[in-house]
Formats: C-alpha cells, structure tokens, sequence
C-alpha cells in the first residue's frame, strides 16, 4: 500500500518535555506544503512526565477525521512501546529511539521498525542536560522529514520564524534537524511508501483551535465582560480572549475596553455573567462539564427571570471528573435542559473552530433576542485541536442584535410598560439598570407576574411560563439551520458538533460501497422547521453521538415525537474523536441487516 | 386590611433634597416582612441615607440573594433596578454588573445565613476582588425566612426559641473582612438609626467595598429573652466604638458642626471626608490591626463594637482601578470601539498559517 | 345540592396568626369523628401577614385529591374577600367576618352569604390584643361545628389534649368555640344543606404528613447521619427526623446514635452524606429544586465512583426560586438525569406519606444494594400537607440490605479483589474505610479501571462505563414495581406520585360516565418490566404529570421506544393539588373527539 | 523509563516501627508530579510522621479534592482507603466520614486553589465545626493543575512565569483560621521537613480540625524568580516561630531530651504533650490574639512566619463532643440499636390520631 499525501502518522512521547512544539511544527510543516492536515494530541491530565501521543493526518481529499489506521508509529516513549508496537496497521512502520533497544517480544511482525537513536545522538552532540531533553524532539522531526519528504527549507522557514531572535537556538535546532535527517536517509530507504508531495489546496486555509476561534469571535461580537474558572478543556478559550482584548482593546492611555475576571468558582462565574448582561454588557463564561453541574441553579434563574447570557461548554469525559484530557458529547442533556424546574435552553453546536467563531457573534445576539442563557456546546477535540479551516472572514455590517431593550426614549412612548409582557412571539422587552422611571423593574428567580411584580398566584405564574414556552418555539427557526446534504434517500444519517468530518468521510466511503444516505447536520437547539421535515422525511435515520445515553436521539424524540423506532444510534464515548469506520461499519452492518 | 396592623415606616420630613426629591421617592413597595422585623428598620435608614446623598434612585442598583433580609431591597428606591438572585450569590452578581456598569451605586443587601453560610465563599471574594459596592448584612443570628433555624452568625449559648442553645462559634463579619484586607468595615444596629445612617452614607461612597454588619433582630424567631440578637440584649450590650460623620464633598462646612471631641478625617476618593468621632478611648479607625484586636476584645466581653470600625480612604485596588478599565462604563462602549473589523482579521490571520 | 359527608370548605386567613391550629382542629375534629378528611393548606412564601387558605375536603367515598369545587367559603381575610368571594361554588356558601361589613359589590349572586363577626365577638369578650387575634380563628371554628355539625364533644376532646395543662387557655379556647357557634346557631339555620354526620371510616388511620413519615422510616431503615440545609417544602422533613433520633436514639447516658449537621449549603451536605455513605453509614439529606440543581456535581462523582447515598427532593415550583409554598412535579429529569456526562439515577416516587415512609428502607436498601445515589422525589403536597392514610407498620423482621460490602473475612477468601469488577448483574462489591488490607482502595471520580485504578485508557474507561449501564439495567427490576389498576382496556393512564388520589378518583368518574380506562402508578426509575408492558398492552396512555414540559413522558419515550403517538399528555403545572376534573375533562375530551 | 529521570523519595531507614512496619509500608503508588514539586516533599513527611505515629495505615482515612496537591493522596499509604473527591469540597465529605465513623485518622489534603478559592466556604465552615482533622494545604500560590494561574495565595507583587504580576491582595489561611477560631493552626514548608514531621504529627492527634499551611513551590509554573512561593524566596523569608515536639503519650519521657531553650507545654486530649520550642523571642503560642498579630506582623514584614502557630490543647468543641455522639463510631452499630420497633411505632401512632 503505497500512497501519496494520503496516511497518517503518530508520535508517541512524555508530556512536559517540549514534543508538543515538535508536533505543531511537524503539521504546520506539511500544511505550508500545501497539504490538507489534521492533528490530535492525545495528552493526560498531569503536566509531566506521563505518555502523551499526536497523530497527524494527510488527507489529500481533505479529510480531516482522527484516522482509522495508524500507518507510522513514532515511539519516543519506551513505558508505551509495548501499546505502540500494537496501534500500527498490518504492514506499517514503526520508528523508535534506538538508543534504548526495543525488547525482542516487543518485536511485531508485519511491521517494519526502524531504529534512530534520537536520545543517543543528542548527548553526542549536545551538552545542556535542557537541550538534550528538548531537542530529541526536533531530531525526530528531522528523521521524518526524512521518512516523509516533509521539505526540509519548510521547516527552516518555521523554525526561523519561531527562533529568529535566537541565533544559538536556531541554530541548534537546525543541527537537531539534520542529525534526524542525515540518519534516516543515512540508514534506511527514504521515502516511505507513503509520503508527501507539494500541493496547493492550504493557501486559503489556516490552522487554528476552537477555543482561540471562540475567543477571537467574542471579542468581535462585542463582548467586554468574561469571568471564568480554569478548567480543561476550557482555559485556553478565555486565554485568547484575554490575549485578543489585550491586543485589540487597550486603549492608548492604557486602559481596558474590557474586563476578564478569574472568578473564585463556576457559580461565581456564572453570577459575575448574569449580572453583567443585567447591567446590559454582553458577557460570557466558558467551562466544562463540572462547571455546568455547579451553575444549574443559576441557569435556571436566568431562564426563568430572563436574563440573557452565553456560555460555551468545552465538554470533556463525564461523568465527574472523568477523563478531562479526552472528548465527548456527554453534556447534551446537561446544557439543553439545565436546571431544576421545567427549563430548556438555546444551543449552538459548531462543528469546528470556523464555526466556533461564526457561532459567537449568533451566540450574543440570540441570548439578547431571547432573553435567555445561550449555551455553545464545544468539545475538546474542536477546542484544544488545531484544525485546518477555511480563513475567517468578518462582515464589518455585522450590527449586534440587542434585542427588545427599551431606552429611556423608548419608555417615553408607553403608557405603561410590564418587564414579562409577550411583545410578539413570546419575547418580552427589557430595560437596562440606569434608565429609571416606568423602566424601573425588580429581577427576580421567584414567582411573578407579567409585569414583574411577585405572586404566588396559580393563573399569573402560568402565563409567565407560557410565555416562555412560547418564546422557545420562536427561537426554534432563529437558531442557526442545519446543514442538510438530501439525495433524496430514505436513509438518513444525523450527527452534531465534532463529529462532522468523520461522517462525511462515513458518507462519501458509503456511497462508493454503494450506499447513499442523506446527511443533517444539526446546529442549534431548539430544532427548527427543517429538522422536523429531515425527520419526517427519512424511513430510517442513524444518530451518530459520542456519548453512551444517546442523549441527541432522546432529545430528538422528546422534542419532535419522532417514533424511536427509526431512530438508530451509533454511539462512540471511549473519549477519541470519532474515526469514520464507525459510521461506516455500523451503517453498512444495519443495511446489510436490513437486506437480507 | 390584615389582622396585622403595621405602622407605615415613618420618614422624618418631606423636605427636598438637592435633586428636589422627597424620601417618598426614594421608597419601594410595601413590606412584607413581620411587624417590628428590624429589616424594616435599615430600609428606612436607607432611604434616609440615600436621600440625604442625593443619589438619583435611577442611578443606583439594588441586589439581594434569598431570604427575609435579602427581600427587602424591594421596600425602597422602587426608581431602581433590582436583582434579587439566588442564595448567597449576590456578591458575584453584583460584581458582574459592576464590571459591565461602573457608573451605577450598587447596595447589596444580604442575610446572615446568605452571607456567611452558603455565600461565604463568595462574600470574601468580593472582599477581596474590592468591587465598589456596599454590602449590608442584616444579621439577626438566624434563618428567618425557613423558620428560625441558627445561622453561622448565632453566638455560643444564645437560644432558639424552643429553647435549645447554639454550641458553635459564631463566624463574625467584622473580624473576617478585617482579615480579608477589607477597606471599609462597620458594625451598627438596626434600632439605632442616628448611628447607622452616617455609616451607610459613608459606606455608599467608599470607593471600594464597604461591608456593614447590621444586628437586626428577627421578631418572629430571635427576640425572645437567651437570645444574643435581640432587640434587647444588642441595646444593652452595644458599645459604640467610633461614630462616622460623613461629609460630602460638596457640604463640607456646613455639616462641620456635627463634630466634637478627638477627630480622626479620612479623606475619600472623591474627596469627601469621613470625620471619626471616636468615642472609645484610643481608638483609631485606621489601624486594621488596632480594629482587628479592639473588636475581638469586645467580642471576648460580651460585648457589640458598633460604629465605623476601620476605614482606608481613597483606596487604590478597587476592582477597576486594579484591571485600569475605561472610565466610560462598559455598557456604553459603542460597538465599533469594540470590534477590530475585518482588515484587522485578515492581518492576523496571517499568524495562523 | 344536599350532602353529606361529600363537600369542601376552604378556610381564608392571614399567615401567622394562628389559623392554622385552628384548621388543623377543624380537620382532626372531622377526623375523629370518623369521617375521611384532607386538607390542603396553601400558604405564603412569607412569616406573616400575608393571605393564606386551607381547603378542606370530606369525603364518604375516601377521595382525598384536592376538590374541584368549593361548597363554603370562610372568608376571614379581607384582602382577599374580592377573589375568595369567587371561588365559591354556584349556590355554595361563603361566612365572613362581619365585624367589617362586606362591601357591596363584593357579594355575588347565587351564594349565601353568612356573616359572622368573629373579631367583634372577640373584642367585647377577651382583653388581650394577641389573645383577641388568636381567638378569633377558634370562633369562626365554632361557626363551622354550628354550620357543619361538627360534634362539640370531638373538639373540646381535642382542645383538652392541647391545653390540658393550661386550664385558662382552655377555657378561653372552650369560651370562643361556644361564641361562634351560638352565634351561627341563632342567627342561621344550622347545618347547612351539607353537613357532617360520624361514620367508622377512620379507626384504622392516622393523620400525617410525607415528610415526617420519611422522617420516620429513616429512623426504622437505621440511618444514622443526616445532613441538609434548610429549604421549603424540605425543612421539616429533617426537623421531624431530628425529632424521632432525640426521641428514639438517645442512650441512657445522653450520648446520641445519631448525628445531624446543619450543613453551610446544599454542596456541602451532599459532600457530607457523600462521605458518611463511603465511611459505611447510612446517610441521607433532604432539599428541594434548587438544593438539587447545586448538588449536580456531586450527584455525578457518586454516580461515578459508586458511592451510595439517599436524597429526598420535596419538589417545589420552578424553575428558580420559583414559588417556594406551592406544588409541582417539575424535578423529574433533574433528579433521573442529574450531572453532566452519562448519567441516569435511581427514583422512587411516593404517592403519599404511607410511601414516603416505606419508601425509606427501600431507597437506602437499593442505594446500598446498587452503591448509586437514590432520589426519593416527593412534593409539597405529599409532604407538608395531612394527608389520611393507614396506622403505618413495621415488619420486626426487616433486615438492612447492605449489598456487596466485603469485610476482612471476605477478603481473605479472595486472592485478588477489584473495586469495580462485575459481581453479577453489573454490579461490583465495595469496602469500607478501615477494613486495609487488599480491600483499600482509592475511590475517585476521574477515570478509572475495573480495579479502580486511575486510567485514562479509552477501553478501560468504557468497560466500567458499560458496568454501569448494565447494573442499572437490573436495578429496573429492583424498584417497587408500578401499582396497575387493570380491566384489559386499550386506554391506559399513567401517572406517578401525590396525583394519585386525583387519578384515581378521575378513572372512577370516568366509569360512572362510561368510559373505562386501566390505570397504572409508576413508583421507580428505572422502568421495570410491567412499565414497558403496560405501554405495550395499550393502544392510547394518557400520561397525567404536574410539570409543563411532560417530563415523565418524556423519561417513558427516551427510556422505552414507545411510540409517541400514542403518549397523551395531561398537563397541570401551576402550583396546586391536582383535581380530578382535569383528568376526567382532558380523558373524556380526547375520547370524544375519537369516537366523533 | 520516561525521559524524565525522577529519584525515589528516600526514607532515612528500614526501621520498624511500634506497629512492627517499616515506612515502605506507608508508602502508595508512583507519584506522577513533576520532577521536584513540593507536594512530593509533604508526602514524604506525611509518610514519615504516620509511621512515627504507629498509625494502622487502615485506621487513615485520605482525603482530597481536585487539584496536583489533591493527587498526592494516592501516594502513600496505600493500604488506607483514600477518597479523591471534586474540587474545593473535600472539607464536606471528610466531615461526612468522620461523622459515619469517628474512629479512623483523617487526613485530608489539599492546594490553594481546592481551599482558598472553590472550596473557601467548606474550608471556613469544617473549621467552624472543628471536624477531627489534619487539613493539610499544599500552598504554591496557583493552580498548578490547570497550568498555572494565580490563586487566591498569590502575594502582591508576585509574577507568573510570563511576567504579569498578581495585583489581589493575598487570603492567608493561617490568619483566616485563627480568625474563624481553629484549635490548632500551623505553617510550614515542604523544604523543612525537620520543621514539618513534628507539627503533622501533632495535627494527625489534635482533638479538632487542624490546619498546616505548607508552602509547596510548584516548579513548572511558580518557582522562577519573581514568585513569591518559589523555593528560594521562601527559604530566605521563612521565620520560624515556634517549633513543636510531639510527644506521644506513652514515650513522654524518651523524648524529653529534644527539648531546649523556653518550653511551653500544651496537654493534648489523650495526654500526649505538644511543647513549643519557642524560637521567637516572646512568642506564647496559646494566645490566639498574640499569635494573630504576629503572623500578620511578619506577613506585613515579608517574612514567612512558620512553626505551629497556634494551639488549644483538650478541645472541647470537638464536632461529636458537642453533638455528644456515642463513642462507638455510628458504623459499627447494630441495626437492633437503630430501628425502634413496630411495637414502639405502634405506640407512636395514636399520637397522629
Ligand atoms: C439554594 C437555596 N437553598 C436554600 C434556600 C432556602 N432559604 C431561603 S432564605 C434562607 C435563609 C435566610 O437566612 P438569612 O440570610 O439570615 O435571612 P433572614 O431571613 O434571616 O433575613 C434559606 C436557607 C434557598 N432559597 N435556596
Ligand atoms: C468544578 C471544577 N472546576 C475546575 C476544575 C479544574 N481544576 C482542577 S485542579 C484546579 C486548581 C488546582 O489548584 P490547587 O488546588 O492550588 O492545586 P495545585 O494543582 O496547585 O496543587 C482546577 C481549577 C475542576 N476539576 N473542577
Ligand atoms: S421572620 Fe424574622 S427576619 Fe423574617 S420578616 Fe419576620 S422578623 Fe423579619
Ligand atoms: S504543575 Fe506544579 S503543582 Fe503540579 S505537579 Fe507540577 S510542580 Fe507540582
Ligand atoms: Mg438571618
Ligand atoms: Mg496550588
């Protein structure tokens, strides 16, 4: 099996000891080469000195899934040798650090495994005990670079445009490169079978993750307040929104057009974001899964007292604690239904960084429209993973949707003004603290009646909830559509989120099994007209979902009484992005099933 | 009519004030509390202080978390906004909204059991973070909306009504915002209104967070004889440690004759001024660690150290002046000073490649 | 319209005024006369001074759903009179206090009105201001044994069991009975058309509510720690199981069996039943909405790591702060779904307080039994209301099933043990703190092996992950089993907890009408086998729920396949009792409009 | 072999201890922190004051939240069942356990952020009911977990290894606790551990909560110059206050010979003696207000006041003391004496007639 920018390959190694700086570099290498790319770094929850593993895709159909088969292995990590040994595809390659010898048992067949002594090289030539560690992994960069074709004047350009100002440095990452290089081609027959070959299918693309995506797009939308709690997969998305405010919102005189608050907990935070959107900023919060847990009873105020909020979701394994380093769907059920009480949710479900972005300005604008928190349901694998995108583009007539706010002139023309009263389609108008006389209102989570005023009363509570019923039907057609790829089949796949590229990798490889299916992808919550019709329009459909409840089917039925009987789930929620065989796998088995 | 007859809470005058506003318009909806419930009491002290600083009730911000104490910032300034949120969160609410609206004067009303249960965390956060807000507890040692139960503040000994003694320590407001670098401390009582509204005008100019223990007993649970928070024993048991004149900037003379006896000033951000008229011997209102050992002392004795307990004036760490936010509040940002456009994008997409 | 036995009176008054002895005296007169009672009392989110009304129902035939119709109306709260006036009946009959005569256009055509000036009569007769308040409700007490005859004997029994020991507080009390009772007498004619008359219906029972029988039973199921913070509708759950441990569990020396911590919220006494389950305790806590929405988190590490423990949610209005006084089923999916991640818990839904109190041993039984937490998922109404139900029982022979706890002798027969190995049924064994050895272990809510060792292993994650859904798998068949009511007819109505009087009382109406339904009272989650019979066997189910969104629908489709087609849902979420009529309406309705 | 080359912690000796165990015996699993942490330095005196103490290891209960610090649990005594249990909440469900069964060790132990931040309210409230604990905080001044953001121990000044400077003022557990009343109150220093062994091993037998601030320099985000809470600022800030002997109940005597200068004795509940070597001139360790203002002294000086600070032998405030539990721990009781019996029910339900 020889082929040509279409394989992938993955880098076994420790976490804390600078492979990660060696793997962005590897990708961004073969994506200056024009060549569609995908990475994903599989790291633990610890800072150092536990197993840690990228693994680079090259898709020249652009295919961007986590691979089904691992067709080079690279294991600098002799405590994983043994798990690595095993990931290889019949008939793949194997390269490890020789200067520690592979056991004989740990020998596979049907593998070629190549020798570079990495580690040994480095104490050879260099003296720190610091850059032997660190440049280890630029000598296997240099030993694939060789392996692969990877053009070695790429990956001068990046290292001088990292080290520039580092003459030593560059020079002896330089040295690192050709010692990997001039080994493999020294000692093996270089290229691999399979390798790389310039292309010009990147040049409009960049590389970027969902949570610098997210962040930037928050700066954009006009956001200035965000209050936060570390948590991964989450912390880098409010860390380049304090990065891209730094750069974008400081003023000459050196104050802030903003406010970025590491609050002391997720309830904290979520206070902090309610009252500022009260006090009429756009605000938002970002976290995962246990953060969702501790801020239900404040989503649940915000519902039901209408007060606008958005909060992205990284989500990560659950339950508990769970794997935080891994990915899955899991907080579905968390976030759309959030809360004690009768509550439901607006949700946006972006499928990657593009859409992290796009989805964030949508984000701020229908949590004003709506009055109500707005949740953006990320993953790690989007949020934490550089992916390959089309560049993003802004719409500089892009004007905020604030929503029914009454201003003081506003209020002039009234008579009389009720804070809950439904001013068409179940939404309400509000008023910002400061504007005073018959905008004056008391906020609050208890009973109250359509003016606002507090009751215990059974026909004046119900209609403020019934309102709010109303409201969500209405949010259902604003919410972003789904992507709907109908040949008119009977057959229908639906996905969300991250889950997108391996279905439609799943997709076309059905089709030329001879399988056609219909394809939604769905990205918003409530589900709209067209979701309904994809619905009603398909004999059978397959939820694919990386969770263990089939949460988005459940949602699917509860919402839209769907009969369950054709609802039929591909769950995936070990905690990898999915791989497109098993969308396939389970496809094809159901319509074999089927056809017999 | 009810069968409870409450007397309508009594304002001293309809004189204007220099917005030309009488108390009326600083008042809110009618109470709901028990009759006598000392809450009613800081809502009239409120009024007056608010009135008496001329504060446009559009412009202020009225926030609360659950439970009897926390209702009543829906019986005054009904000209303002109100939040009342969650248990125990209002600290994070009101420092959301102060991020976005620095303009605004924020007053946080909160409970014992609101505060220094399940919102303690959050209350020595907010202590610490120095959001501009004054933050009242009006402290009656129990839960009186859930029915008497004691809260963290209830002292050692002090009895429920069916008779049972507290045997835990009481967590003590003053002494842990003394500890948490709190700028503005002070302790007062609900029934002595001549004390408390100086020390809430104070407190609602301090630019920083200004906390106010208020003993406020609770009628229907924590006013009985063995109660350490009732009407009774607070009036026989506070010492008034150092009474505050607060004078704004601009009546700065004409307010002068109020003081007498040794003066420590204390100049605010704004430049008004905070005389303390100490009326304990030696005390000195800007010595935390002096304060932090006075009130303890007081405490050890059976006794309530009331008054404008400690004070740092023109504080440098209030939570915008730490971040250097713009002056113009956030809200009113347009939002073309907010978004970098898209020739900005496309430059830095460049980065991404 | 004459009756006997058969009518309700609703009683309005101001909270904190000492009505609600006085109501209470009134429906245990009832009582002790024989004749079934209920009463519901719907009052303020408030200490005093605000409206409050008690409903009280007679009823021969035992119904004891709340009345859809009002025949007497007691207004003694002039605020309220405008709408009180209202809410009588077409012919029914209203007493006022007429110490403040009734405005004209308060009174209403069609209605009796009788005047009775309760306070009046009180002033001229005591002199204290507070005993002129108390004492007013013991008048119109009195009215109402003239208006209903209700045997003077019963209450002068009662009123001695309360104030024997204070002979002047009797006679006053005796002294205030006979003044509005010769006043009603002499200036009415007594009984009205509907009236009281002793039966033998009651011997057997007792009056109490669901949170003092919880209160009880978790007494008798031998827990030993509670922790809680104070909430409405949950407070005096705990105050009564305080009560019972001071009573039952105090040693001869003073030392205490038991102990009970007021925790600082409803975190912390998660935290701490969390701890004292693990330590080997059985431990509980009781709340409401909110205290559930903040205890997600730790919901979620219990369900994880598989650490027992009980909750009682006293559901109350939501969503938010909601109406703290008033009733609802709107918890359903926050306590089956609770926490982020794959996650679904054990429920028992108590129809009563009979339940609430067998329900004890059996929610600690399965939390043990199935190391999860377990929601007893009661309501205001079951729990704060008196609700007539048989003397309760204890079966001496009951022994706590502590599940698979292995101690050292157990272990010792083992050669290896692994925390969360499959012991049969999905479920694994566990040991307490303190028994060392190989049966310490580490219990944690990230990624763990079947051994319990950290992992961040994706085959290892999933095969605990699936232990789980298989164990609760088998817990669907450990639940108390739904009570079907069934007469092999194509409709069914399902409905769960305190709505059971109102259904029932509704099937039976239905009948007398001609229409015959099967009923069926779902009494766990998950759904056994008989749950997913019953859906099968019938053509059209009607699915009764206090809550707006059909949560119980909802959890019946995700949980079962059932075709939604064929789930009706009757709806009632505006904070009060349910009554029949709704049921027997929607029923009767839909029925209609498929003949027609 | 991973690349990183870690040395195993080392114990001075394979001596046997009174229970006839050696301290491999108390070891756990492989430690997976970062090569040098500080945390790893506590486990190792955790190690070693457990089995100088001839605690059972399954008599100890492990205790944490989240965090680096709450992973150090797993890495000793791993004969002792351990409970890793969400972030900032390991105070409750300690408390939890130790109520269900009052007769194991509790050991709980967590970092800045689990205490300071998320976990404040636990922290304050476990204090206030004087659970019987050791709370060990492994204090770096961030969160080294999620890669290193400033936490609530953070001082004024002190920079991140980026360079911004942390501007909050700091929360100092040590003045909190004696502010909040704790019985037995410590600082000290993961470099120290002749300082260290001695006060966990008087905390592990203190009747009360006990509370060890250790600084515990994380070296992959807080140990650069600039820091606060790196290893060299705190070994050249640190003061020791008052160093304590323990001294076991049953070998008082054979110890006596450590002690040197100006004794102060403090009798613990079981009789073992805690003496306080007073290393600081005038330092009386059972005075809480004294030892308040000393440590506030030194903080304001920038010295890092360490030793066992403060101190209350015999505490009667003891969470099962007060609630008068039964000696028994409540897990080892029978069901018998739980369940009242259907004859006793019986009697009870004429009551609800
Ligand atoms: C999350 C949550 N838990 C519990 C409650 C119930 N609750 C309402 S008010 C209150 C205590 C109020 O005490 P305090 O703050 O002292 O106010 P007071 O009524 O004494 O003025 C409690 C526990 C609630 N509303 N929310
Ligand atoms: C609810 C929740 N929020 C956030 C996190 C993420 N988190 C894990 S550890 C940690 C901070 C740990 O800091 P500290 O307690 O100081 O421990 P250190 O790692 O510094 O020893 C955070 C925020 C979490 N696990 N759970
Ligand atoms: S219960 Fe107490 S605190 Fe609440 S309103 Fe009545 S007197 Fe005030
Ligand atoms: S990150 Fe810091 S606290 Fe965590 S293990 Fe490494 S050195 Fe220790
Ligand atoms: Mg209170
Ligand atoms: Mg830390």
């Amino acid at each position: 099996m020889s082929s040509q920018n279409d394989f992938s390959f993955k880098i076994a190694t420790v976490n804390g000891t600078g492979s990660a700086s060696a793997n962005t570099l590897l990708m961004q290498s073969i994506f200056r080469m024009g060549i569609p790319v995908t990475g994903k770094n599989i790291f633990p929850s610890n800072i150092q000195g536990l197993p840690t593993w990228y693994e680079i895709r090259v898709s020249k159909d652009g295919y961007n899934a986590r691979p089904a088969e691992i067709d080079f292995v690279v294991a600098m990590n002799p405590e994983t040798y043994k798990q690595d040994v095993k990931t290889v595809r019949d008939g793949g390659y194997l390269m490890y650090d020789s200067s520690w010898p592979l056991a004989e048992e740990l020998h596979r067949e049907n593998t070629t495994v190549l020798g570079v002594p990495c580690g040994e090289l480095c104490v050879k030539t260099f003296e720190r005990d610091r850059d032997r560690v660190l440049l280890r992994n630029i000598v296997y960069t240099g030993a694939l670079a060789a392996f692969l074709d990877i053009d070695l004047d790429v990956i001068s350009e990046l290292l001088r445009e990292k080290f520039g100002k580092k003459p030593k440095v560059l020079e002896m990452n330089f040295t690192a490169v050709k010692l990997g290089y001039d080994y493999a081609k020294k000692n093996y027959t270089c290229p691999l079978p399979f390798s790389l070959k310039r292309m010009n299918a990147t040049s409009e693309h960049i590389l970027i993750d969902g949570n610098t995506a997210f962040g930037l797009g928050a700066v954009f939308a006009g956001a200035t307040v965000g209050a936060w709690y570390p948590i991964t997969p989450s912390t880098s998305l409010m860390d380049a929104f304090t990065a891209f405010c730094q750069q974008y919102r400081t003023n000459a005189d050196g104050t802030k057009n903003y406010i970025i608050i590491q609050a002391e907990d997720e309830l904290s935070a979520a206070g902090m974001v309610i009252g500022a959107n009260w006090a009429g900023a756009r605000a938002f919060t970002s976290t995962a899964g246990p953060g969702i847990s501790l801020m239900q009873e404040f989503i649940g105020l915000a519902y039901y007292a209408e007060v606008p909020w958005v909060c992205v979701d990284v989500q990560r394994v659950g339950p508990a604690t769970g794997m935080p380093t891994r990915t899955q769907q899991s907080d579905l059920f968390s976030c759309a239904y959030a809360s004690h009480g009768d509550t439901k949710h607006i949700c946006l479900y972006p499928a990657d960084p593009g859409e992290c972005f796009t989805m964030a300005p949508q984000a701020f604008d229908l949590a004003e429209l709506f009055q109500t928190p707005v949740f953006v349901v990320s993953d790690l694998d989007i949020g934490m993973n550089d992916w390959m995108i089309p560049r993003l583009e802004w719409d500089d007539t892009y004007v905020p949707n604030r929503g029914r706010v009454l201003n003081a002139d506003d209020l002039a023309k009234l008579e009389k003004w009720g804070r809950y009263q439904d001013t068409g389609g179940g939404i309400p108008s509000r008023t910002l603290p400061g504007v005073g006389g018959k905008g004056a209102f008391f906020t609050r989570g208890s009973g109250h009646n359509l003016n606002g005023v507090y009751t215990e009363d059974s026909p004046e509570y119900k209609a403020v909830l019934d309102r709010i019923t109303l409201k969500f039907k209405t949010a259902a057609n604003a919410v972003p559509k789904p992507i709907v790829a109908s040949t008119g089949n009977d057959v229908g796949v639906i996905a969300i989120g991250g889950t997108n590229g391996a279905v439609t990798e799943a997709v076309a490889h059905l089709k030329d099994q001879g399988i056609t299916v219909d394809y939604m992808r769905i990205r918003g919550f409530p589900f709209g007209d067209e979701v309904v019709e994809f619905l009603e329009n398909h004999e059978r459909i397959f939820v694919v979902e990386q969770n263990r409840d089939a949460q988005l089917r459940s949602m699917l039925m509860i919402e839209t009484n769907t009969n369950p009987n054709k609802l039929l789930s591909i769950l995936d929620y070990a905690g990898l992005p999915l791989t497109a065989n098993v969308v396939v796998d389970a496809v094809a088995g159901q319509m074999a099933g089927v056809q017999s | 009519m009810t069968s409870i007859a409450k007397p309508p809470v009594k304002h001293p005058s309809l004189r204007k004030n220099g917005l030309g506003l009488t108390t009326r318009d600083y008042e809110g909806a009618m109470s709901t509390l028990c009759a006598g419930c000392g809450h009613d009491s800081v809502t009239a002290a409120l009024i007056t202080a608010f009135w008496e600083l001329d504060v446009p009730p559009h412009k202020a911000a009225k926030m609360s978390g659950i439970g009897c104490s926390s209702k009543t910032t829906a019986y005054f300034m009904k000209q303002s906004h109100g939040f009342n949120s969650v248990h125990g969160r209002m600290p994070s609410v009101t420092s959301g909204a102060n991020a976005a609206n620095r303009s605004l004067t924020y007053i946080g009303i909160s409970g014992d059991g609101d505060s220094l249960s399940i919102g303690l965390g959050q209350l020595c956060h907010a202590i610490r973070r120095n959001v501009q807000m004054l933050y009242v507890i009006e402290n009656n040692g129990v839960y009186g909306l859930t029915k008497g139960q004691f809260s963290a503040s209830a002292d050692v000994g002090s009895t429920a009504k069916r008779g049972e003694a507290n045997q835990m320590q009481p967590i003590d407001p003053v002494l842990l915002a003394l500890t948490l670098g709190a700028t503005f401390v002070a302790r007062s009582f609900s029934g002595d209104k001549a004390q408390l509204v100086p020390i809430l005008k104070a407190g609602l100019r301090h630019n920083g967070f200004a906390l106010i223990d208020v003993i406020s007993p609770c009628v229907s649970f924590n006013d009985h004889e063995g109660s350490t928070k009732s009407y009774k024993y607070t009036r026989e048991h506070e010492v008034e440690i150092a009474a505050a004149d607060f004078v704004p900037l601009r009546k700065e003379i004409s307010q002068e004759q109020g003081a007498a006896g040794g003066l420590t000033s204390v100049t605010m951000h704004d430049g008004s001024i905070v005389r303390f008229r100490k009326t304990a011997a030696d005390y000195n209102p800007t010595d935390r660690g002096a304060a932090y050992t006075h009130v303890k002392h007081c405490i050890d004795k059976g006794e309530v150290a009331t008054g404008l307990l400690f004070m740092e004036g023109g504080s440098q760490t209030e939570m915008h002046t730490l971040n250097k936010t713009v002056k113009t509040p956030l809200v009113d940002l347009a939002h073309k000073d907010l978004c970098p456009g898209n020739a900005q994008l496309q430059e830095l997409m460049g980065e991404y490649r």
